[in-house]
């Protein structure tokens, strides 16, 4: 039986797997960047994990630092990134930070993994697949070149490519987007990594092609038992297809929960912002499509309180001083935690929003009415 | 002119100055006794600042073209620069009674390097060939003043078509290079890049702008000679780089025209064989418009500052002080230059313009472009002239060629040249009235008349005399103004021996010889 | 379309300042896109830029002062002949930067030498710039035959080895200043005419140009009015660095002695003169060799920060 | 589509050729003065002159003599040189060599300087290394090589006497002499090449890195040298070969400073001479044989571009 298109045995698998120690555990990572206008705090205290097999989506506008996080934890950051001290990065218990230079080869390229959003140039153009296929297994695996350039063939075989010898002797340039993202997945898989980070693997896609794409990782990902990251603006991409969901906003992470319980239970008024804004097949026609006001905040030198206050219905006078920590409230399992003060579903945020409704504005000034409910 | 306008610029270019403030005396040759007698082998290295365009013996015989073809060709008669004698070269004797008729002796059993005879019938068909208009040969003009008839294999009879008891002179270069009539004709107009000839040595390869290689000619006539087994001809355009080459060891002649390698070499304990040639680096004077007018013409010989022009642009050089060295032969008190009176020239040009009635007077000053000293010395002269009021000079520079037209047609008032040459005979054939390198339209009957008499007679003492009467009406008719003597000098290191300065910037190859 | 514009995009293919020998003194230069973005951040890069720019701007004003006011400096005349030959530069109050080998006063004579290099090259480029431009906007808009004509003409001048095509024009005629600007001239032309075609085509196909037509304007108003003021921006700005190469070409053809006429100074005579006697007195070479390195440097500065100024605006 | 490019270029080669050599012939052609002057003894005869006029095939209306001469040229017979009656071709061929290597191996210094600085400039741009370059450029770019030369020569031949003044020493006399000989014109036209090559990597290396299959290929554990070197450099080295390409090209023409300032018997020289000495069969020659050496690199260029950039290539 499937819910969503989770099998339900994988969901109860999740349940046992509690206690093993996760392949990635994210804690209070800062990335902030040096640019002449200020230190940009793009990932400002993240905290998450992702144990064996699991899939974590992480959701957020664009600028909300999702990417910034994924290159954090593979390690390639732009020269201009500064990690401040605190921040924790754990790879399958080990601290990647104290890793030696011979271990640190082992682990980014081999062990974990990424793929990128847009396929057209995610690969050299000017090297043949077949070379960039060998010159990754080469550099991470003692094999000789007709070893890798075998390997090479069933790795393009297992991603869905047919003819995958001939495709070895070909350009990037020679291949459709579809085409060219399977070969930036057999990349990535190419040395089974333990942890695959996917960095919009669809964005660019067309929607067919997308669900192919999402299925064939799926699969790899069952046949591998690797954990995955799939980060994501399209809620909808993750919804199926991840047994967690964090919601990332301005550097920080507001929301995170199993995904059912995301949907159902949700805390946070940008999350339920978020998921009211995906258009449903179900709404009558002509529905006005139910946008978020104002935009993301720019993240240098933030002021102090919650980030999206400003663009809260239930903003009130704390949300404006204070900033909220990532807590659970007991009500839905400790997986389930959020940052706000007035959470929705809850008696504080009604009462907040029902102030904001008689004040007819929220206490950082959005103008709100009965219609802008979310 | 003797030489032809072309190679006259690069002389004077090759006349590159350092300013070098060290004192250098003019050094006569200091002569190493000799280390016993000449020994054969070795390569002898010789180097100028610029290569001869073709060894064609028809037109080789003009200045820097005469090196290649002397050592592949052997000169009929060679002119020995220290005794002014004329000796027999390839041909045994030249000889006459009366300076219209002479006879021509040759060595018999003598062969070119490709085995066929160098006889009198050899001789006639160079010189017939000379005559060719096709072929531009420098030589035609004394060859049209000759009638040439093979007596016998080894005798020619000559008769000139006017007195002349210099025609001598003409064999040394003009007429002196006899090539092999069989190799002429079946090479055509490549010959000139290899040519066959009875010399001391034979053409083995050149490879144009950098060197020229030449080997012994076994079968030349006068053996052991010559003792080098290899002669190498480099291209070496500036000074300085030569004479370090020559510090090196790398060359074992070079030939220079500037005063000051002379004095360095003989510091180092090089040896330095000069020779004075005729005249000297200065301009010449046509004669048109106001330059037509003598007192204009002495009003100019008046401004010149040669003590100027020497401190600034050939310091510590010898002044000319008159047209001849004092040590020459042809010496003559009267040949100095006038003495400097700006207030003078002054005079005589107002009286000239007073006279004429004419306004400022402007002449060119036409030069080679291209050479830094010849640039400053032509400032240096402007501005002399231009001390006095009513005369301009606007300084023209020309290119090469376009130096050689305004040359040959007498397109300027004043012009770079330098008589060149060895023997007094080139005064004749530049200021004789009609004479084949006369531009200039220089015409005075005092100097036509002695110029005919070192012609027509045989004395030398008559001959002596009348040179030094035609050179100081020259003088005094301001037809020639230098400052600096020309002269020669070639600097060898002290064990190459037998080195005789021949031609202008040439040596007799096949008499040096190397003390290993 | 300009062979270069069909490269792929990613490929940045600089045509170089094709004029005169290797030493074009300029940069590489793309007649589109201004300089390529530094990833350096912005703010800090363009302050440094200005600096050298400013300076740059302060000589070329002073050079050009001096040059055209030099009679009126309390200098020696430039071609009197003095009895100190080859003085050192600071070693007497009369002569501050010491004097050649005939006694002439070096400064009096670089600050000469200046009015005519500057002269020559002014003149060159403005000569460059009107045949260049000219062609350009007729290749540009009319293109198809006139695009042939062009492409032929251009690569013929290319073609023709700089130096050599500068000295036969020059040394095989009478060398005097205005000779040499024009040949000067014709050698910097292919620059200019390349960015004004380029840019003229990009503004053919603009709004306004087709709105002009259809409102029936004829060509030759069209091409005055609506494209010429714009093509002018990109085109003057190159005239510094164009210029720049001028002013070198102007010097290398009197170091070989085929520039302006003795005795008037140039200071690519100069530096010629000087090489005899570079042992002795470096000095004769040195003080044309900063005049002439302070000039083309300034104006490379100049061009530089005039064409990045450009390409922001006109970027398009 | 590769047969139809190779027509175009060439001929848009021969025409461009036959426009340098009619340019060529009309320069020469409107020289003021005698023609002959530079070959003409003294006191020349008319006969001398006519007998001249038509050796040099100077007599005959224009459109003749051109024809001819182009006609002739086809066979590869250029002509004698006025002077030293030495076909064209063969003193073209001697001295042709000389300006080649100049040439070559003046490229082949800027490349060797240009790579290492141009990608790491390219690699961190802003930093020490680039700031350096960027500054070193400027000035090299603002002093003539006529200048650099004398200064060279002033530091390394005067004062340090290490190296030769001027002067040419041919293979033949032992390679260090010949390499020493060299080091001091190769460095002197090298330099502005050098500053162009530099400018025009770093600038495509600043593009090329920010593209995502560097950052894909760094997420792949590869090594940075390895990263640089192969997926960056390479696509960046195709506009330095077009580059490279063109300024050889330029500088087969371009070598006369630096071959007067050293007096190399190069094609430079050569020509200098040749015009100087109005030797217009000469100056015809060279002025052809240089032309279509830049064209013929030029077309090179534009052909092997595609062969060589596989995202051009049209397989």
């Amino acid at each position: 039986m499937t819910v969503n298109g989770k099998d339900i045995d994988a969901v109860t698998q999740v349940l046992q797997q509690d206690t093993e120690t996760p392949t990635l555990a994210v804690t209070d990572l800062r990335v902030w960047f040096d640019t002449p206008r200020g230190m940009v705090r793009a990932v400002d205290g993240v905290t998450l994990d992702v144990a064996p097999g699991r899939t974590l989506g992480i959701v957020g506008e664009s600028g909300s630092g999702k990417s910034v996080l994924s290159r954090a934890v593979m390690n390639i950051l732009a020269p201009s990134a500064v990690v401040r001290s605190g921040s924790r990065i754990e790879f399958e218990g080990r601290d990647t930070a104290t890793l030696g230079r011979e271990e640190a080869r082992k682990l980014w390229g081999a062990r974990m993994a990424m793929v990128f959003q847009d396929p057209m140039t995610s690969l050299t153009p000017v090297l043949t697949i077949g070379a960039q296929l060998t010159e990754t297994l080469r550099r991470h695996l003692p094999m000789s070149r007709s070893e890798a350039l075998d390997r090479a063939e069933e790795l393009l075989e297992w991603v869905g490519i047919p003819e995958p010898r001939k495709r070895l002797k070909q350009y990037p340039h020679n291949l459709s987007g579809g085409m060219r993202q399977r070969v930036v997945i057999a990349l990535a898989l190419a040395c089974s990594p333990r942890l695959l980070i996917a960095d919009e693997p669809t964005t660019a896609l067309d929607v067919t092609v997308q669900h192919q794409i999402l299925a064939l990782l799926e699969r790899l990902q069952r046949e591998q038992g690797m954990a995955m990251v799939l980060i994501t603006h399209d809620l909808g991409v993750v919804a199926g297809r991840s047994d967690e969901i964090a919601v990332m906003y301005a550097g920080r992470v507001v929301e995170q929960a199993p995904t059912k319980v995301l949907f159902r239970e949700m805390r946070h008024p940008y999350t339920r912002a978020l998921v009211g804004s995906i258009p449903r097949i179900s709404d009558p026609s002509h529905t006005r499509l139910r946008a978020i006001p104002g935009r993301p905040p720019t993240v240098v030198d933030p002021p102090p309180g919650c980030a999206f206050a400003a663009r809260c219905p239930h903003a009130r006078p704390r949300c404006l001083a204070e900033t909220p920590v990532l807590t659970t409230d007991g009500t839905t399992g400790d997986r389930h935690r959020h940052a706000c003060f007035f959470p929705v579903g809850t008696p504080a945020g009604d009462d907040a929003w029902t102030t904001n409704l008689d004040e007819g504005r929220t206490a950082a000034g959005l103008p709100v009415d009965s219609r802008s409910v979310l | 002119m003797r030489i032809r306008p072309r190679s006259t610029a690069v002389a004077c270019i090759g006349a590159v100055v350092a300013l070098l403030g060290s004192a250098c005396g003019s050094g006569e040759a200091s002569s190493l006794s000799p280390a016993g007698d000449p020994v054969r082998g070795g390569t002898l290295v010789y180097s100028y600042n610029t290569e001869a365009q073709s060894v064609d013996p028809a037109t080789c015989a003009i200045g820097i073209g005469v090196g290649p073809c002397q050592a592949v060709y052997g000169a009929l008669l060679d002119y020995d620069l220290e005794t002014g004698e004329i000796e027999p070269g390839m041909a045994e004797s030249f000889t006459t009674e009366d300076g219209k008729a002479w006879t021509l002796k040759l060595r018999p059993g003598l062969t070119f390097s490709d085995g066929t005879p160098f006889d009198a019938a050899a001789v006639a068909f160079n010189w017939g060939r000379i005559l060719d208009p096709a072929l531009l040969s420098p030589s035609a003009s004394v060859a049209k003043t000759i009638d040439w008839e093979v007596v016998d294999p080894t005798t020619l009879s000559v008769t000139s078509k006017e007195v002349n008891y210099q025609l001598d002179f003409g064999l040394t270069e003009a007429l002196a290079y006899i090539a092999s009539p069989t190799a002429i004709e079946a090479l055509g107009a490549d010959f000139g890049n290899n040519p066959v000839g009875a010399g001391p040595f034979t053409l083995t390869s050149w490879a144009r702008g950098t060197e020229m290689i030449l080997d012994r000619n076994p079968t030349y006539w006068d053996q052991p000679r010559p003792y080098v087994d290899r002669l190498v001809l480099k291209t070496i355009p500036a000074d300085d780089q030569r004479f370090n080459a020559l510090q090196a060891g790398e060359v074992d002649v070079m030939a220079v025209t500037v005063q000051k390698y002379a004095a360095r070499a003989e510091g180092a304990g090089m040896k330095v064989t000069s020779a004075p040639l005729l005249g000297g680096t200065g301009f010449r004077l046509s004669h048109r418009g106001p330059l037509a007018d003598p007192d204009v013409r002495t009003a100019i010989a008046k401004l010149i500052d040669n003590e100027q022009i020497m401190n600034a642009v050939y310091p510590g050089e010898p002044v000319a002080s008159g047209f001849t060295p004092e040590d020459s032969p042809l010496y003559d008190p009267g040949s100095a230059w006038p003495e400097r009176d700006v207030q003078g020239a002054q005079k005589l040009l107002d009286d000239y313009r007073s006279r004429t009635g004419s306004g400022d007077i402007e002449l060119t000053y036409v030069l080679t472009a291209g050479s830094p000293v010849l640039s400053q010395t032509a400032e240096l002269i402007q501005s002399q002239l231009q001390q006095v009021d009513g005369l301009r000079v606007r300084i023209v520079p020309l290119e090469g060629a376009a130096f050689a037209a305004a040359m040959t047609s007498g397109d300027y008032d004043l012009i770079v040249s330098g008589l060149g040459g060895t023997h007094p005979d080139n005064l004749y054939k530049v200021f004789r009235t009609g004479g084949s390198s006369n531009n200039s339209g220089y015409s005075n009957p005092t100097v036509d008349e002695a110029l005919d008499l070192t012609h027509t007679s045989n004395d030398p003492a008559v001959v002596e005399s009348a040179y030094k009467t035609a050179i100081n009406e020259l003088v005094a008719t301001n037809a020639y103004r230098f400052w600096r003597h020309a002269r020669t000098d070639l600097i060898s290191p002290a064990n190459v021996h037998g080195v005789e300065v021949a031609y202008q910037y040439w040596f007799r190859p096949e008499l040096v010889w190397i003390q290993q | 379309m300009s062979h270069s514009l069909d490269k792929p995009a990613s490929v940045v293919s600089e045509e170089r300042l094709p004029i005169l020998d290797p030493q074009d003194g300029s940069a590489p230069v793309d007649e589109l896109t201004p300089p390529s973005a530094e990833v350096e951040p912005a703010g800090r890069r363009r302050r440094r830029r200005d600096v050298g720019a400013f300076f740059g701007g302060c000589w070329l004003v002073t050079i050009v002062l001096a040059a055209l006011f030099v009679d009126l400096l309390p200098l020696p005349a430039p071609d009197v002949v003095g009895n100190l030959y080859s003085l050192p530069p600071f070693q007497n109050a009369e002569h501050i930067l010491g004097t050649d080998q005939l006694g002439r006063d070096q400064l009096s004579r670089a600050l000469h030498g200046a009015r005519i290099s500057l002269a020559v090259a002014i003149g060159a480029t403005l000569v460059a710039m009107v045949i260049g431009t000219a062609a350009g906007l007729i290749a540009g808009y009319f293109r198809r035959a006139f695009d042939v004509v062009f492409d032929l003409s251009t690569n013929t001048i290319l073609a023709f080895p700089p130096l050599i095509l500068l000295i036969a024009l020059v040394a095989l005629r009478e060398p005097s200043a205005v000779t040499l600007a024009i040949g000067l001239g014709v050698v910097g032309a292919p620059t200019f005419a390349r960015i004004a075609r380029a840019n003229t085509i990009a503004y053919a196909d603009r709004e306004f140009v087709i709105a002009a037509k259809s409102m029936g304007s004829s060509s030759t108003r069209i091409l005055r009015r609506e494209i010429l003021p714009n093509v002018l921006l990109p085109v003057v700005s190159f005239a510094t660095v164009v210029a720049a190469t001028l002013v070198v070409a102007e010097g290398s053809l009197s170091f070989l002695g085929l520039g302006v006429p003795p005795p008037a100074p140039s200071w690519g005579g100069m530096i010629a003169a000087g090489r005899e006697s570079l042992y002795e007195n470096p000095a004769l070479v040195l003080v044309p060799g900063v005049f002439f390195f302070l000039t083309v440097f300034s104006l490379n500065r100049v061009g530089d920060w005039a064409r990045g100024r450009v390409g922001r605006e006109s970027s398009l | 589509m590769m047969y139809r490019a190779v027509a175009r270029h060439a001929a848009k080669l021969v025409s461009v050729l036959a426009l340098v050599s009619v340019t060529t012939f009309l320069l020469l052609e409107t020289i003021p003065g005698d023609r002959l002057a530079s070959v003409l003894p003294e006191g020349a005869t008319p006969e001398m002159r006519a007998a001249a006029e038509e050796r040099f095939g100077l007599n005959g209306s224009l459109p003749e003599r051109f024809f001819s001469w182009l006609g002739s040229a086809l066979q590869g017979d250029l002509g004698r040189s006025m002077q030293s009656q030495v076909p064209v071709t063969d003193s073209i061929l001697e001295r042709l060599p000389v300006t080649l290597e100049l040439a070559t191996l003046s490229i082949l210094l800027a490349l060797l300087i240009a790579i290492p600085v141009g990608v790491y400039s390219g690699y961190r741009p802003g930093g020490l290394v680039d700031r350096i370059a960027t500054f070193l450029c400027s000035i090299t770019l603002s002093i003539p090589s006529f200048l650099l030369g004398v200064l060279l020569v002033f530091v390394f031949a005067v004062t340090l006497s290490a190296l030769p003044v001027t002067g040419w020493t041919p293979l033949s006399e032992g390679l260090v002499p010949h390499i020493r000989s060299l080091v001091l014109p190769v460095v002197t036209l090298a330099a502005v090449e050098t500053v162009g090559f530099i400018r025009l990597l770093r600038n495509d290396m600043v593009a090329t890195l920010q593209q995502d299959f560097v950052l894909s290929a760094r997420a792949r554990g590869l090594s940075t040298p390895r990263i640089l070197l192969v997926h960056a450099l390479r696509p960046s080295a195709f506009s330095l070969l077009t580059v490279m390409g063109v300024s050889l090209g330029r500088l087969i023409g371009g070598t006369v400073i630096v071959e007067t300032l050293f007096s190399l018997p190069g094609l430079g020289t050569l020509v200098i001479t040749a015009i100087t000495g109005r030797d217009f069969l000469l100056v015809q020659g060279i002025v052809l044989v240089v032309a279509v050496a830049y064209v013929l690199l030029n077309a090179l260029v534009d052909l092997t571009y595609p062969l060589l950039d596989p995202r051009v290539r049209t397989s």
